[in-house]
């Protein structure tokens, strides 16, 4: 059997028969889920380096599955963090209710974004699309009561998304009769100027939803929140990276990026993609600031991923191979460290109970792990080098500022900066400071849930220390399937016309002094004394348990009070405010139905003799 | 050549810290000047820290909290080991060659970020609430510094610290008078940078204990004063290298970076002490207006 | 093997009428009645089947050949609505089985034979009085169906859809006067040979009075006012029925009405037109309803007005959608009608907001119903997808683009008011928890009958397609049509 | 013995460096606290001593009891030196920390600042005047470069005997372990 319908049938099966004999115990459907995952898992490495593609015939459409280093790339995001996540959640949903449910969503969400990295034509793109939006909508209102809005919100967005997205393929359908890619390939280039543009904005709308580019976010942060942790990993790491993955498709695979006939040039960028660009750095900048003020941690985080996606939207805009090469491998790097970040929240909500970032504290001493992991996440997601995140931004800016886009360079480091703020919040509110007397005896996570966590803290260092595998990978994606010129490599350093960074002399440098002064500082010393948290200056009190010395409520309030400009207004409000209309004006309508006889015969009456007195209409 | 090079290696991070402490001590002397006092010695910074480091107790509160000054003075070393200290044929460039302006930028973070790790298990809340304002008025200065880095960056179209120094080959090309709006910018960002006043609420020992190191004492205080110092030598000399075309020999350098190390100290004189969102909304008016009058000036 | 298609109205007829004398024997004969009837009217349309996708089977009786007898022309489109109707029928008659507990029980199985005879009549029948006769015994037998629940809020119901229906069957009978007085024939194809000799500005009237007629049975807005009040007052098994049958058979007379009798272009512009309006206010009124089958009366309305959209557009590709948002829509309508008509009876109010936490006490039902909303919904891999897909991929090709763009607003807003009660079924936190009595076993195989087959048609839709395909030819390309009746005498 | 020079050596440096880097706590008690902002600024600028003032104990190594200590304020001072870090010196100001002072037959200060602390150096008058203060740090220094300022070592030895003294004015104990 040919491999990709047969990860498909695992996958879906495996969605299907965890839920049917889930029913009888915990680690049946666990295991069956699990199973199914990591078997497809293996399939798909086999596919590494290869050209499958499978072809039939639905509904008189031809459709085509099939593989190429660019949905290989994808496709690894999704298996590797896909597995991970199930692993962590053996644990996790221990004792939870309806794991069946969960086990069911998950392995269809899995198996719906691997279809849509192995769709060969928009419409079981679109098929799989959906099928991902409705089965990440199960996992958003997993917990019952109060996901409901979040859940409703996150599938109208998404729903609006994909329509618009429906139109484009549609639109594309009724001018070339096929919906493969290649056929869209080289027929982009004939279509009116006019009919691209709307193309442009139709699909961008569609992916830009997935992807959550402002002002198409507000679903995310309540989205993201609601679902279980693991799945948040999963949610914000690889069901976002779909967005993006649609973006690469439109701007290089479909052309979307070369934007034929007589647009005006930016920087060398066709307007709609310049536009788009703005769009990116706009969202890195105002999520990162909003995330700053979030006061639960996975909202926190969701902000954090709005922003971080930000990024990678901005990358691919550039039509670069830089700027492309900068994406890909931002979004790897967001996957990972959002899969430790989520799955570390995921952790410290397993033991303490609370996402609540005010309510935390000190947690270091009893889930050491947890906090290393967390590290090495903040650290990643500030850009810091030497681990992979700073690689990511760093090909950004050189990319920003190869295309000499100044404005745009600065609103991408400012956002960065500004990156720091919620990374510090989130390690210190629940790491670090004081800890609440009741979370004293919170003990670390089981080794299911940390291995996991600690597997992608290496893959972090890995990649910070040597990013050039990756790359090359990425190289192979863009000269094969996204018809660019893939960027020049080097084995040991990173380096374009502007600049270079020698990552391994970077890693070798921090490493070296870093064992030095340590070894240094540890022999010339002996050790210091180890006091209690509470030993701290208080001007001489001594404080009692029930004295809370934790700053973390409002925790960077004058900073909130300078940018109070962003924080007051709110898409998601207008949105709020918008729909409310809408159904009041609905309200107003529905009364077209008076429910009164005479009326309704009124209506037949008037019916008629509007016909009769315009015939020519029905000629 | 190459033992010349290991000595420097070796070497810097010591001269970057002494010249550091001293520049420290000097202006320590000239604000008492300024006061019509006598003042300390100039050498009483380095003296402060040898009694740090004699100092025979030390508590700690965590792991993070140990390794807190050791990362911070990780973080100061490997900023410095990736900065040309002089140019010219006898230049000591140590790493540099192997890294840019923008890993410089990221990598100077490194330390920050350790010392507000450590600050943050110290468990008070005066160095978390110093935490938190740092880090908003670093936002802050971020704003005019970025934009007069990637000014610079873009009107040599390079990123790499080297080809910016080459370009400033005369006294006149040196980018303070060749972009001086971008270098006003820089300017401000570099009293944010350096913490003094009128930008020193993140430590304001009257109000909030000293802040973020509040907790540390002895030996850890010590390795921070010596990064602090340390610190302030990069910056320095990050400065001179991007407005001054670097210097080539060691008198020069000292002369530069003490005459960068003069501005903030005689704003700071001045000025009493801004709150954090004065200070952000400060850097975001008239340094980011500068800043951009300089962006325009390259593009146009 | 089939038998005579003659059978399929005759013995339901005849059946409805015993009912009440078999009554008297026992009480228990007439439940059975209907599914027998019916059972055996979905074996015979599913024998036919095969047959009539290749030509049409022209049923002469008494001998009078075409054009002068009354005929039955079962042709694919035919056949297809009849399976329809028939395979909802049976599936609501086991419902009824167990679910009918009000007295008089042997009228309402009688009133539902007649009901489902009238409809597959409608269907089947080749003559247009016929096809009038067999209209009014499907109204008659709804109008009293609704007012069954012998209720002031039925009988208001009940009086809404008699006025609204009669005055539909009086421009109907008009038109059908028209027709005959200017062409001097009934049946179908014959007047649409002949019709091209007849001058516009008569037949034109005619149209728009059939038009007008079969609109009210086709839920087109402004004629769609009975349906609310009909769907949510009537029993739930009916209000299933009306989705599934009686507005199918009143689209199919539309339908045959304007592609095969008549040769207007502009009207298919204006079903298109009527169909997006329909769609959308029905959409909007859905969204603001307090009562959970009004709201799915609205919504069966907005589904009606894809339909009229996919009519519109005269293509085959359209038509093909339309037919299979028809099959959806009767599989899908009395899936959500059967599960909610439990939910209301168990939560014991009508009221949306009393269903809090039905999913906790009746998670099959509560898992019926959101397996049909999603599906109504068109999430993949349901068949409502399919349907959808096609029809606005249809509406796109023939340049339609801002129809496609609200039709897809109206399903954001379906989308919306599903998932509120979808959510308010498992979410919200029940308001006390004490055991309920079981849904009868009948119930559950007639909803899982239901699910199983969305879940197919959604899986394979090329299965389905490849029976809608003739259906649609026959509607778009008529000459076939009416050389197969004018011939089969011959 | 080469070991001993390079230890001595050490010594040397570091009682040179503690001599000449004073860091007070700027811990004000009792009516002496007016003395110390004088002291510290232009008129008398301790600062070329290298004395500065420190905002908390566990940066500063001198402790400054400026007058009278009231017992509540006598357990904070406690804390506060058991959270500085040896070597650190105590010093007190005028009689009161003496013998009581004015304040000897008071129901809430206590007497002899000694007997619950070890000071170091202790600076005569009601109050000291900055000349006086400044006097009183040189003294110190003499007393570091001699190796004489070793009352943290004091402390650590008859630990025992200041808590007796300490728990026997302060009736709510409720201070934490000083554990070196």
């Amino acid at each position: 059997m040919e491999t990709i319908p047969l990860i498909l049938l695992i996958l879906f099966g495996s969605a299907l028969l965890s839920y049917v004999i889930g029913k009888i115990n915990f680690v049946l459907k666990v295991g069956v889920a699990l199973a199914g995952i990591l078997v497809s898992g293996y399939y798909f490495l086999q596919l590494y380096g290869q050209a499958q593609s499978y072809t039939f015939r639905l509904l008189g459409f031809d459709i085509i599955w099939r593989i190429n280093p660019l949905s290989w790339f994808f496709g690894m995001l999704i298996f590797g963090l896909g597995i991970l996540v199930a692993i962590f959640s053996t644990s996790y949903m221990k004792n939870k209710e309806r794991v069946d449910f969960y086990c069911f969503a998950l392995c269809m969400t899995i198996a719906s974004m691997f279809g849509i990295v192995v769709s060969g034509d928009l419409l079981s793109f679109f098929f799989f699309w959906e099928i991902m939006t409705w089965a990440s909508f199960l996992m958003v209102i997993y917990y019952r009561y109060e996901a409901q809005a979040a859940g409703i919100k996150y599938f109208v967005m998404s729903m609006i998304g994909a329509y618009s997205m429906l139109i484009a393929i549609l639109m594309v359908y009724a001018q070339l009769g096929t919906f493969s890619f290649d056929a869209l390939a080289s027929g982009w280039s004939d279509f009116s100027v006019s009919f691209q543009i709307a193309l442009f904005v139709l699909f961008a709308i569609g992916f830009g939803v997935k992807a959550a580019v402002m002002p198409l976010h507000t679903w995310a942060p309540d989205a993201y929140g609601m679902s279980p942790a693991p799945f948040s990993a999963l949610f914000s790491g690889v069901l976002s990276k779909m967005g993006i993955y649609g973006f690469a498709l439109l701007m290089f695979v479909f052309g979307a990026g070369k934007l034929a006939g007589s647009v005006t040039t930016i920087h060398g960028v066709a307007l709609p993609s310049y536009i788009l660009a703005w769009f990116g750095a706009l969202t890195a900048l105002i999520a990162t600031l909003i995330a700053v003020m979030q006061d639960d941690a996975k909202k926190l985080l969701a902000y954090s991923s709005v922003g971080q996606l930000g990024y990678i939207i901005l990358g691919f805009s550039l039509n670069s191979s830089m700027g492309t090469t900068a994406a890909l491998f931002h979004a790897v790097n967001h996957t990972i460290f959002k899969g430790m970040l989520f799955l570390s929240i995921g952790a410290v909500f397993y033991r303490t109970g609370t996402r609540k970032l005010s309510e935390m504290g000190g947690l270091i001493s009893n889930m050491p792990y947890t906090f290393f992991v967390v590290l090495l996440g903040i650290i990643t997601m500030a850009g810091i080098p030497p681990l992979s995140g700073f690689v990511g931004k760093w090909l950004i800016y050189e990319a920003l500022l190869e295309k000499q886009m100044v404005l745009l360079a600065v609103v991408a480091f400012m956002a960065s900066t500004a990156a720091f703020l919620y990374c510090y919040r989130l390690i210190f509110t629940i790491f670090l400071g004081q800890r609440p007397p009741r979370f004293d005896d919170v003990k670390e996570v089981p080794w299911t849930q940390r291995a996991p966590m600690l597997l992608l803290s290496l893959l972090t260092i890995y990649l910070g220390f040597y990013p050039y595998g990756l790359l090359n990978l990425i190289g192979q994606a863009e000269s094969t399937v996204m018809g660019l010129v893939p960027m020049n490599l080097s084995q040991s350093i990173l380096f374009n016309d502007l600049g270079h960074v020698s990552t391994i002399a970077v890693m070798n440098t921090v490493g070296t002094v870093f064992v030095i002064v340590f070894v240094l500082f540890n022999t010339l010393y002996k050790r210091s004394r180890k006091v209690g948290l509470k030993d701290i200056h208080t001007s001489g009190e001594v404080p009692g348990p029930e004295i809370n010395l934790h700053y973390a409520t409002d925790f960077y309030q004058p900073f909130s009070r300078s940018i109070r400009y962003v924080l007051e207004r709110s898409a998601d409000r207008l949105y709020g405010q918008f729909a409310n209309n809408l159904e009041g004006f609905f309200d107003v309508l529905r009364y077209v139905y008076t429910g009164n006889a005479q009326t309704y015969a009124l209506f037949v009456i008037m019916f008629l003799a509007m016909l009769l007195m315009f015939t020519n209409w029905l000629i | 050549m190459d033992t010349s090079f290991n000595l420097w290696i070796l070497l810097m991070p010591f001269v970057g810290a002494l010249v550091g402490l001293t520049y420290m001590g000097i202006g320590r002397r000239i604000i008492a000047r300024v006061q019509h006092r006598y003042g300390p010695p100039i050498f009483q910074n380095i003296v402060d820290v040898l009694k740090l480091y004699s100092k025979k107790t030390a508590i700690t509160h965590g792991v993070m909290f140990h390794l807190a000054p050791t990362l911070a003075i990780t973080g100061t070393i490997s900023t410095l080991m990736f900065l040309p200290i002089l140019t010219g044929p006898h230049g000591i460039y140590l790493f540099s060659f192997k890294g840019d302006l923008i890993l410089l930028m990221y990598i100077m973070v490194f330390g920050c970020l350790a010392m507000a790790l450590g600050a943050g298990q110290s468990g008070n809340p005066n160095s978390a609430i110093g935490v938190s304002r740092g880090l908003s008025q670093m936002v802050g200065y971020e704003a005019p510094f970025v934009i007069a880095m990637v000014t610079l960056m873009v009107q040599f179209n390079t990123t790499s610290v080297h080809d910016i120094i080459k370009a400033q080959d005369s006294f006149v090309h040196w980018n303070m008078f060749q972009s001086p709006f971008a270098f006003i910018a820089a300017l401000f960002a570099f009293l944010g940078f350096m913490g003094n006043k009128p930008f020193d609420v993140v430590i304001a020992p009257a109000e909030i204990a000293s802040g973020p190191p509040s907790e540390f004492g002895g030996k850890y205080l010590a390795l921070m004063q010596t990064n602090r110092g340390m610190f302030a030598f990069v910056k320095l000399v990050l400065y001179v290298d991007l407005f001054m075309g670097g210097a080539a020999n060691f008198v020069s350098l000292l002369a530069k970076t003490f005459f960068f190390y003069l501005i903030p100290l005689f704003v700071g004189i001045v000025n009493p002490r801004f709150r954090t969102e004065q200070a952000i909304t400060f850097f975001w008016k008239w340094p980011t207006v500068i800043g951009l009058l300089g962006f325009l000036m390259v593009i146009l | 093997m089939y038998f005579d298609p003659v059978l399929m109205i005759a013995l339901p007829l005849f059946a409805a009428f015993l009912i009440p004398l078999l009554g008297r024997v026992s009480k228990e004969i007439p439940k059975y009645v209907p599914v027998v009837m019916i059972g055996f009217n979905l074996y015979e349309s599913i024998m036919m089947l095969p047959h009539s996708m290749v030509k049409p089977i022209i049923v002469i009786i008494a001998a009078w050949k075409p054009p002068l007898g009354i005929n039955l022309t079962i042709g694919a489109l035919g056949n297809v609505l009849a399976l329809i109707i028939s395979l909802v029928g049976f599936v609501v008659a086991i419902y009824n089985v167990r679910f009918v507990q009000k007295e008089p029980t042997e009228k309402y199985h009688m009133l539902y034979m007649l009901m489902v005879a009238g409809a597959t009549g409608m269907v089947l029948t080749g003559d247009l009085f016929n096809l009038f006769v067999f209209l009014e015994i499907t109204s008659i037998s709804s109008y009293a169906l609704t007012a069954f629940i012998r209720d002031r809020n039925g009988a208001e119901a009940a009086f809404k859809y008699l006025l609204i229906g009669s005055l539909s069957s009086t421009f109907v009978l008009l038109g059908i006067a028209l027709i005959y007085g200017t062409t001097g024939t009934l049946n179908m194809a014959d007047i649409a040979e002949k019709i091209q000799h007849v001058d516009s500005k008569i037949t034109i009237v005619a149209l728009i009075l059939l038009v007008t007629g079969f609109g009210v049975e086709s839920e087109m807005f402004p004629l769609n006012g009975w349906a609310p009040d009909a769907y949510s007052q009537a029993p739930t098994a009916i209000g299933a029925a009306f989705g599934g049958i009686v507005v199918k058979a009143g689209v199919y007379a539309l339908a045959r009405l304007i592609y095969t009798i008549f040769n207007f272009q502009g009207v298919f512009f204006f079903i298109l037109i009527m169909g997006v309006i329909t769609l959308l206010i029905a959409e909007m009124s859905a969204i603001r309803q307090k009562q959970l089958k009004r709201m799915l009366a609205f919504s069966s309305i907005g589904q009606m007005g894809l339909v009229l959209i996919a009519l519109g557009l005269a293509t085959v590709r359209g038509v093909e959608g339309g037919l299979f948002q028809m099959f959806n829509h009767a599989m899908i309508k009395p899936l959500l009608f059967l599960s909610a008509g439990y939910l209301v009876y168990y939560s014991g109010s009508k009221d949306i907001s009393d269903l809090d936490g039905m999913g906790r006490k009746k998670p099959l039902l509560s898992f019926f119903f959101a397996f049909g909303a999603f599906a109504i919904m068109g999430l993949p891999p349901l068949s409502g997808f399919w349907s959808k897909f096609i029809i606005i991929s249809e509406t796109i090709r023939g340049g339609f683009v801002v129809v496609a763009a609200l039709a897809l607003f109206g399903s954001v807003i379906e989308a919306v008011y599903y998932l509120r009660v979808v959510g308010r079924l498992y979410f919200k936190q029940p308001n006390e928890s004490e055991k309920t009595k079981y849904v009868h076993a009948s119930a559950i195989l007639a909803m899982s009958v239901l699910a199983l087959v969305v879940l197919f048609a959604g899986l394979f839709p090329d299965m389905v397609m490849s029976y809608l395909k003739p259906a649609a030819t026959e509607l778009v390309d008529k000459t076939a049509y009416i050389k197969a009746v004018l011939t089969a005498g011959l | 013995m080469k070991e001993d020079w390079g230890k001595e050596a050490g010594n040397i440096i570091a009682r040179w460096a503690r001599k000449h880097s004073l860091w007070v706590l700027a811990y004000g008690t009792g009516c002496g606290a007016i003395e110390i902002p004088p002291t510290m600024t232009s008129r008398y600028d301790a600062e070329r001593f290298g004395i500065t003032g420190m905002a908390t104990p566990r940066q500063a190594d001198v402790l400054l009891i400026t007058g009278y200590l009231a017992v509540k304020t006598l357990k904070r001072v406690i804390r506060t030196y058991e959270q500085m870090q040896s070597p650190k010196y105590v010093m007190g100001f005028g009689s009161c920390t003496i013998n009581g002072g004015m304040y000897w037959d008071s129901y809430n200060t206590i007497k002899r600042l000694d007997d619950y602390l070890p000071v170091d150096i202790f600076i005569n008058g009601c109050m000291p005047r900055p000349e006086g203060v400044i006097d009183g740090f040189i003294e110190l220094q003499k007393l570091i470069d001699s190796g004489q300022a070793n009352g943290w070592k004091k402390y650590q030895d008859n630990l025992e005997w200041y808590r007796t003294n300490q728990k026997k004015v302060i009736k709510n104990w409720k201070m934490p372990d000083y554990n070196w």
